[in-house]
Formats: structure tokens, sequence, C-alpha cells
């Protein structure tokens, strides 16, 4: 792990405000994302978020700050 | 371990610390610059002031019709 | 004190932060010249707005040129008139007043918006120079119906827009043999000279008058009409002028004791 | 041996967890309310007549904003005071005293809001019992005199609840002549002394004014002049709410962080302009009043955004203390130390969140002080959205999660269950977020607020983004993740109330400071002179704005008599009406 379970979930939480905000954002731009595409887009954040997060860190090997909770 | 020489590793020995296992090392006000925070509310004031900016021009002045003086009001109290 | 550089830094950013604010608003002031509602509408009773030189018709009014006056008496839970018609490319003064308790007048989607307190008459200017349809709402809680309370303010095209007002006298029945006089009233609210023509249909027949009616004033124009161009019974007619029409009925009647009589009154 | 808070003072525990739980309670009552009306208004699912959505919005309001904020207040205050002055309360019974008394003010108030929903209710002193006229009670709307009398008792109790931290204060004072103002004291006394100048007003506008109307003593109200004392109050009260939360933040955020708060002094600074700015600012509510000139709305802007300057400041220091932890915790980087951060704590997590929506809503709150941007978003959904970040969010969230660390010191009794909590503070989060998303975008097309069905006949709204549909439907699950959220923490609540004694209660201390008090000049602590400066830019504020509204209207009005909607339409209008909706 390479953040602990807490801040993974705290993390995962604040993609719902990136993801509701960016496409009030996008929608300025005249980029318009359905609530399906949003949903897939949010989908597709957290599971690279989870890949990221469980992924063995490489180069050098401390368990990170916070690892030990 | 940890090279810089204000990185003292202690123990607090109050009881309320007891459950922060990870705390490394103690800093003074002197040797601490909040960099981070520096940075983070930087970011902050960026988007006060983009947000600002897209709110008042935009939004607001782009909203019309709107109220207007009948000649050109000048406030200058205050 | 002592406080760290970078914290410094922040105050003056954030003092920067604050006049810029205040900068921007006084820009809005100056530049656009957007004003704010303020006591120049005055106060009024609210038992009095009925015997209020404003309020007591409360409506569009022409003041001159592109400008426009429109007085509007709010109350639980509608808004008094509740449809209100101005032309484009106009100056627009509205005086809004309370007969209950606080409302708002809110155009919807613009930032023609105000407080309506009881006891005060809210002024404000605005131009509108596209022709748009827009919705009016209260958005102060107001009583029980509130969420019912709505209007309308239509901007319609220049040339669409007008302040006449027809009105017509006629007799219901005339006597055969006899004349009549069929009388319309154009009353002009603009401030200028309306120069139109008034006509009349009656029958199979067709009267028509040029008139200017003076700006802020009525004009009556007069057309005569004589029972032996028309059929007896009923016969309608209609008055036009410009898009405004009204119509009725006409009977001839023979009078009683006449000649024709033949056991009936007409084609009753 | 354990020294929680309940092993030093035995006594004012047991008066905390009183004002704790009457706070809990209003907190339950108050949200469920929440729920039914942004299913209502949404469209979602309406249970309830369209009329009595505004005994519900009456009750939402005043539960939460100020029964429920004020009872965590007076606990958290009374805390702060003793633990950090080391001294009990001169005596527990005054205590009681003012925290009886609060509890009757409100029960009285809540019981007449409450019978709004009876089908006829019972008349006292002449006039039905209830109270449909929003927290704002703007006059000619007129509530039952309990309501005005509950609101009054409540507040003075309030009053009380400040004479007993200030004498607690004073008796310390006498023990210690010489010593600085513990910070937390220091920020009890400063709020405390802005509440009594922003009470006043609209003490004096309820006493004079609108209660001997309710109650047919006088005939008529200046409903400007009313509504003008109600906002001379009704922005300090906001701050008022906010400072529990800027006291935990400051005191106990730093701590949960692993670190020490940044600097003592500039948190002086702060409460100081807190005091000073606090109230002559409140016609920023009334911008778009008539009757207002325009020159007393520009200093009331000045004012309000100065005062931003306060919070600007909170947020470096308390970010900082933070990463002060987080680097004593052995964070590293430019923002790699954010990882460093005890996220698994839901006190530390669930204030920190709670700030991060403040600094949202204090861009929300910018808006609203801009004084002729106002005309965009003024009683729009818009406002509502800032609101729910700020009392909703920053103050309620800081509530709960400062519960989870005051139960335990209050109780003797460990945590029910830390994962939930954690999971509860992280649900307000995502709630509030998709709710005030929608509610912000919705204003700035125009949709109203307080209205039970912004549904209309004539027309439209035409947002530049998304639909209608789409708004209401973020408004309602957001509303049902709060909801859910708030059944989380009750449970937690009692639950932990009722498990069994802990030895493992951490000590109740407070956080250390970087920079001490002894860094700040004494003059800070000079309650006096603050207070006299803020008196005279009160009075700069609002003798001409009142003058002038008194010279206009008269004191009591053009004989503005009192309507009670409720009551007082003619039913067959209101038969007419619904053949019209229908």
């Amino acid at each position: 792990m390479r953040i602990s379970k807490g801040a993974l979930l705290v993390v995962v939480a604040f993609l719902v405000p990136f993801v509701v905000e960016f496409r009030t954002a996008l929608s300025w731009f005249g980029i318009k994302l359905s609530i399906l595409e949003s949903l897939a887009l949010g989908g597709v954040l957290v599971i690279g978020l989870l890949l990221w997060a469980v992924w063995p860190e490489d180069g050098n090997g401390g368990t990170g700050a916070a690892g030990s909770s | 371990m940890v090279s810089r020489p204000y990185y003292l590793l202690i123990r607090m020995s109050s009881g309320t610390e007891q459950r922060e296992p990870d705390h490394v090392r103690t800093l003074g006000h002197e040797e601490y610059d909040p960099i981070g925070t520096a940075i983070l509310i930087g970011i902050y004031f960026l988007i006060l002031v983009l947000l600002w900016i897209f709110m008042y021009f935009v939004e607001f002045l782009g909203n019309g019709p709107t109220v207007v003086g009948m000649a050109l009001t000048v406030v200058g109290l205050a | 004190m002592n406080i760290h550089t970078y914290e410094k830094v922040w105050i003056v950013a954030s003092m920067v932060l604050i006049v810029g604010f205040i900068a921007t608003i006084t820009y809005g002031a100056v530049g656009p010249g957007i004003a704010m509602i303020d006591d120049d509408g005055g106060d009024i009773n609210p038992d009095e707005i009925n015997d209020d030189e404003r309020f007591a018709e409360p409506g569009v009014e022409h003041v001159g040129g592109n400008e426009y006056e429109v007085t509007v008496v709010a109350q639980a839970w509608s808004y008094t008139p509740s449809e209100i018609e101005i032309p484009a490319n106009s100056e627009v003064t509205f005086y809004v007043t309370s007969r209950d308790v606080t409302h708002s007048f809110s155009v919807v989607g613009t930032n023609v918006n105000t407080m309506v307190v009881p006891g005060q008459v809210s002024e404000m200017t605005a131009k509108f120079d596209e022709p748009d349809e827009y919705g009016i709402l209260c958005n102060e809680y107001c009583g029980e119906y509130h969420h019912t309370m709505e209007g309308k303010l239509n901007v319609v095209p220049e040339d669409e827009f007008d302040l006449t007002e027809l009105s017509v006298e006629a007799d219901d029945e005339i006597d055969a043999g006899n004349e009549t006089t069929i009388t319309a009233n154009v009353t002009n609210g603009m401030q200028e000279d309306l120069e139109t023509t008034v006509s009349l249909e009656i029958g199979n027949q067709t009267q028509e008058e040029d008139v200017t009616v003076p700006g802020d004033g009525s004009e009556e124009v007069a057309f005569t009409v004589d029972s032996a161009d028309l059929d007896e019974g009923d016969n309608d007619w209609t008055v036009t002028v410009d898009d405004y029409e009204e119509s009725g009925t006409l009977s001839v009647v023979t009078p009683e004791g006449n000649e024709s009589a033949d056991g009936g009154d007409g084609d009753a | 041996m354990r020294n929680a808070y309940l092993d030093q003072f035995p006594d004012e525990a047991r008066v905390i967890k009183a004002a704790f739980w009457s706070s809990f309670i209003a907190l339950a009552i108050g949200g469920v309310l929440g729920l039914v009306q942004a299913l209502h208004r949404t469209d979602v699912f309406r249970f309830i007549q369209s009329p009595d959505y505004y005994t519900v919005l009456t009750a939402h309001g005043v539960l939460l904003v100020i029964v429920f904020t004020i009872f965590f207040l007076v606990g958290t205050f009374t805390w702060a005071v003793t633990t950090s002055l080391d001294r009990g309360v001169v005596d527990t019974r005054f205590t009681w005293a003012w925290y009886i008394m609060m509890v009757i003010g409100a029960a009285l108030a809540g019981i007449t809001i409450f019978s709004g929903f009876l089908e006829s209710a019972p008349s006292i002193l002449g006039s039905e019992l209830n109270a449909d006229v929003l927290f704002t009670f703007y006059a000619p709307l007129e509530a039952h005199p309990f309501f005005y009398i509950g609101l009054v008792v409540f507040v003075v109790g309030s009053w009380l609840a400040g004479v007993d931290w200030f004498r607690t204060w004073l008796a310390w004072r006498r023990e210690n002549p010489d010593e600085r103002i513990p910070l937390p004291t220091f920020m009890v006394l400063t709020t405390t002394l802005f509440w009594y100048i922003c009470t006043l007003g609209v003490s004096l506008s309820i006493l004079v004014f609108l209660l001997p109307w309710s109650l047919g003593i006088t005939e008529s109200v200046n409903p400007l002049l009313t509504r003008t004392m109600f906002w001379y109050f009704g922005h300090a009260v906001v701050y008022f709410w906010l400072m529990p939360a800027y006291l935990m933040w400051y005191t106990m955020l730093p701590k949960f962080s692993g670190g020490k708060l940044f600097s003592d002094p500039l948190a002086r600074v702060v409460f100081v302009l807190f005091l000073l700015l606090s109230t002559p600012l409140g016609i920023h509510h009334q911008y778009l009043d008539p009757g207002i000139a325009e020159g007393y709305k520009f200093i009331a802007m000045t004012n309000t955004m100065f005062l931003l300057l306060p919070s600007l400041l909170t947020a470096f220091t308390v970010v900082a203390s933070m990463e002060h932890g987080a680097r004593q915790r052995g964070g590293e980087g430019y923002l790699g130390w954010l990882k460093a951060l005890p996220w698994r704590d839901p006190i530390f997590t669930g204030m920190a969140l709670a700030g991060l929506m403040f600094a949202a809503a204090g861009f929300s709150g910018m808006i609203n002080a801009g004084m002729n941007i106002n005309y965009l978003v003024h009683n729009t959904w818009w406002v509502v959205g800032h609101f729910h970040l700020t009392v909703g969010t920053a103050v309620a969230l800081t509530f709960m999660a400062a519960s989870y660390w005051f139960i335990p010191q209050l109780t003797g009794k460990e945590l029910w269950n830390r994962s939930v909590a954690l999971g509860q503070v992280v649900l307000w989060f995502i709630g509030m977020t998709f709710m005030t998303n929608a509610m912000h975008r919705s204003g700035l097309f125009g949709l109203p607020r307080r209205t039970a069905e912004p549904q209309y006949q004539g027309f439209d709204f035409e947002p530049a983004v998304g639909t209608v549909g789409e708004i209401n439907m973020q408004v309602a699950l957001g509303a049902v993740i709060l909801t859910l959220s708030l059944a989380l923490f009750l449970l937690n609540m009692v639950m932990t109330s009722i498990g069994s004694n802990s030895e493992s209660i951490p000590d109740n201390t407070y956080a250390d400071t970087l920079s001490g008090a002894e860094d700040s000049p004494r003059i800070l602590d000079n309650l006096k002179l603050w207070t006299a400066i803020a008196v005279v830019l009160v009075i700069i504020a609002y003798t001409l704005p009142l003058a002038s509204i008194i010279d206009a209207g008269g004191l009591f009005g053009p004989d503005i008599e009192g309507f009670r909607l409720s009551t007082w339409v003619d039913p067959a209008v209101i038969e007419s009406l619904s053949e019209v909706i229908r």
C-alpha cells in the first residue's frame, strides 16, 4: 500500500466533488457529460486510484509515513 | 535514517499522544517553514481570483438586463 | 509579534484580494452603471395604495422617448398586473410595493430583482434591448401559497408595441328610419401623437376615418349610421384601430304603432 | 490514572453533556425535516401538503441554526473555559439555571412551530398557536407570542451562559493577576462580547415591537425597521455559530494532526477582528431592500469584505498547524506531507473536511458579499447552498467530529465505533457535495429558495448547464446521503453513551502553540478596548440607516397590522387558488 486506508478513503471521497465540479466546469466550455458518462469517469478514476494505491511502491521501499494504519 | 539536525526523535510524555505512534520528530517555530501550506493557499488564491472574475464578468454582467442608475451613481463613502 | 514570512505574504495577498473585490464592485457601479435599490422610491402607507396617484391603476405608462414606468402592486399571492408588456429597446423604471407582507419582485434569469417591503416603494430602472419573455416570481416567503405567486414580463418588438386603448359607445337598437352614432374613443398612452385610421364595419358597409390622437390623450370618432343602410333585425358591427377591435350588435326595430306591425317585433 | 474531562470536572461534565444532548435532539429532528423538504421541493416524493412545507422549513431553520448550534456552543465554551483556566465554574447551580432556561425557551418556540401541523391549533392568549414565519420572522408575518417569548428566553439563557464564563474568568483572574488569558478562554470571551452586542438588536426588536404587537398591545409595526434589527443580529449570529468550530480548529485540530498551533498571536488577532466586524455589516443581507440608501449598503459591503481577512488568516494558520503535525509525523515533500496526516481518525478527518468545505463556502460568501452581484443570487438556492457549506458543514461537521472526542471525555466511555465514525464524516462530505453543488448552480439561473414548489405555470427555468431535473436529482441524492450520515452519527452517540466505562480515554488537553501568547502584545487582551471600538463601529454603521428608516416609516410603521397567512386567508381564496394550481 502506498497510502493508508484512511487516506485512500478520503481521496476516493474527494473524487466526488472533483467529478461533480469538473462536469460543471466542462459545461462552461460547451462539453456536456451525461450522468452516465460522469459515473463512468468516476468509476475509472476510482479503479485507477485503487490500482495505484495497492501497487507495490518501486524504488526505495519504505512503508511510507502512514503505512502502518 | 533521519539526517537533518533539527529532527529530534522523541517520545511525547503526554498521555494524549499515546494514540500517535508515528510521531517521529519535533519541529519548533524557528525551523519550520510551512511550504506546503503556502502552496495550497496559493492554489486557493488562484481559484478565488479566477472564479471571481468568471462570476462577476461572465455570470453576473452577462445576466442582463440589470438595474442601472438613471444617472451614474458615484459611490464614494467609506 | 512573531509572524512567519509566508504568513506576512498571505496577509498582503488577502488584502489585495479584498481590495480587488471592492474595486470590481465599484467598477460595476461606475462602468456599467449598476445601481442598488435604495430609498429613492420613498414610502407609502399600504392602506392607501388604492388612493395613491401612482399605484391606483398599476400598469405600464410611457414617459417619453424610450422610457417607460411600470407600477406593480404585490400581494399574497399575485402581482397586479400579472402580465406586463413592454417594448424592446426601452428603459423601464419599475415601482413595486406590497399591500400586505414582504414579497420580492424577481425577473427570472435577469439581474432585475428587488425585495418588496410593505410601507416602501422599490424603484429600479433596467434596459430591455431584445424581445424576450421572462417569468416573474416572488422569492420571499409570503404565506402558505407563496409558491404560486408569479407573473410575466413580455418584451415585444418595438413595432408591435403601443399603449392604444379603444372603447366604443353604441346604442343597442335603433328605430327603423332613424340615425344613430357609434362613437369610438381612442386613447393613446404614448407621449407621441398617434396617427391611425379608425374603421367601422357594419352590415356590408365600411366607414373609415383618419385621426391623430395626441400624446397622452384621447380622441373621439363618431360614425353616423343610418338605419336605411341596415337590414332589419340584428346587425353586427366592428370598430377597428390598428390591432384593436370591439364588436357589438345593433338591432333595427320597428317602432310600435308602425304600419308594418305584422304581429311580432322583428325576428324575435 | 485516567484524566478525562469527567474526572477533572464531574459537575460541569454533566451540564455539558446535557447541552450536547439537547443539541443532538435538535439536530436529529431538524435533519429529518431537511430530508422532507429536499424530497418535497424537488418533487421526488411528496407526502405533506405544500402549505405545511413552510412549517417544516421554519422548524428546520430554527432547530438547526438556533437550537442545535447554540446548545453545542454553550457546551463547547463551558468546556473551553474550564479546561483552559483549569478551574471549574463558580457555581454549577447557575450553570444549570441558564441551561434550563435555554431548554424552556427552545421548547416553547419549538412547540409553537410544531402546532402549525395541527388541523386546528389550540387558541392561547387570544390567537392560534403557530409560527409559520421561518427563521427570519419578517413582520408583518405574525407568529404566536409564544414563539417570540421562546426566542427571547433562549437568548437570555445564552446571555447568562456568557455571564457564567465571564464570572469564571474573573475568578481565575483574581488568582492569576498577571497571566495572559489562555487562548480558548480568550476566544470564548471575545465571541460572547459580540454576541451581547448583536443580540441586543433582535431582542429589542422582539421586546419593543414584535411581542407587544403579537399580543395586540401595539397596533402596527414598521416592517423595514424590524427587518433591519433582525439583520443587525442575523449575520453576527452566523459568526456565533462558527466560532466554536474555529475554536476547535485552532485549539484541537493541531493536536489531532500531531502538531501544535502555528501562531497564538494571530489567533487572537482573528478573534478581535470578529469582535470588531461581526455586527456592523448586517445590512449586506439587505442589499436589495428598498428604503436603505446605497451608501449604507456600500459601508456594509466594505466591512463584510474586510471580515474575510480573519477567515483567510485562519485558513493559513490552521493548515500550517496541520502541516506541522504531518511533518512531525514524518511527512515529506511539498504536498506529500498530506499523506502523513491521520486520516484514519474520524475527529481529524471530519474537521479537515469541514475546513475544506468552508474554503469553498468562502468563495460563495464572497459572491454574496459583493453588493451589486447580489442581484444575481439574492434569495435563490445559491444562498442555501452557501449556508449548507458554512453552518451545515463547516459548523455541523466540525461539531459532529468534535463530539467523537467530547462524548468519551464527558462520559468516560470509549467511542462505540471509529470506522463508522470515519464513514459518517466522509458521507457527510459526499452528500453535501452533491447537494450544494446543485444548489449553487441552480441559483445562477434564478431558482428561488424558501419555496415549496418551484414549478411555475407561466414559465420554465433555463439552466445554462444541465437540466432542472438533474439539479433536483442531485439535491435529493445529497439529502438522502446526509440523512444516512446523520443516522450513523446519532447511532454512534447513543451506542457510546450506553457503553461501559473505559480506562483508556485520552487526557483532556488542548493544543500547544509554536508561537505562544508571550509573542503577542498585551493590548490584544484588553477586552474593554476592543468592545468599545466594536460599539463605536456599530454606531457608525447603524445610526444613520436606522434614523432614516424611523424618520420615513415611524417607529411603529404606517398602520401595518399583522398577517397570519395560514389562518387569516379566506378559505374561498384557497379553494380558488387550488383550482388554478390543478
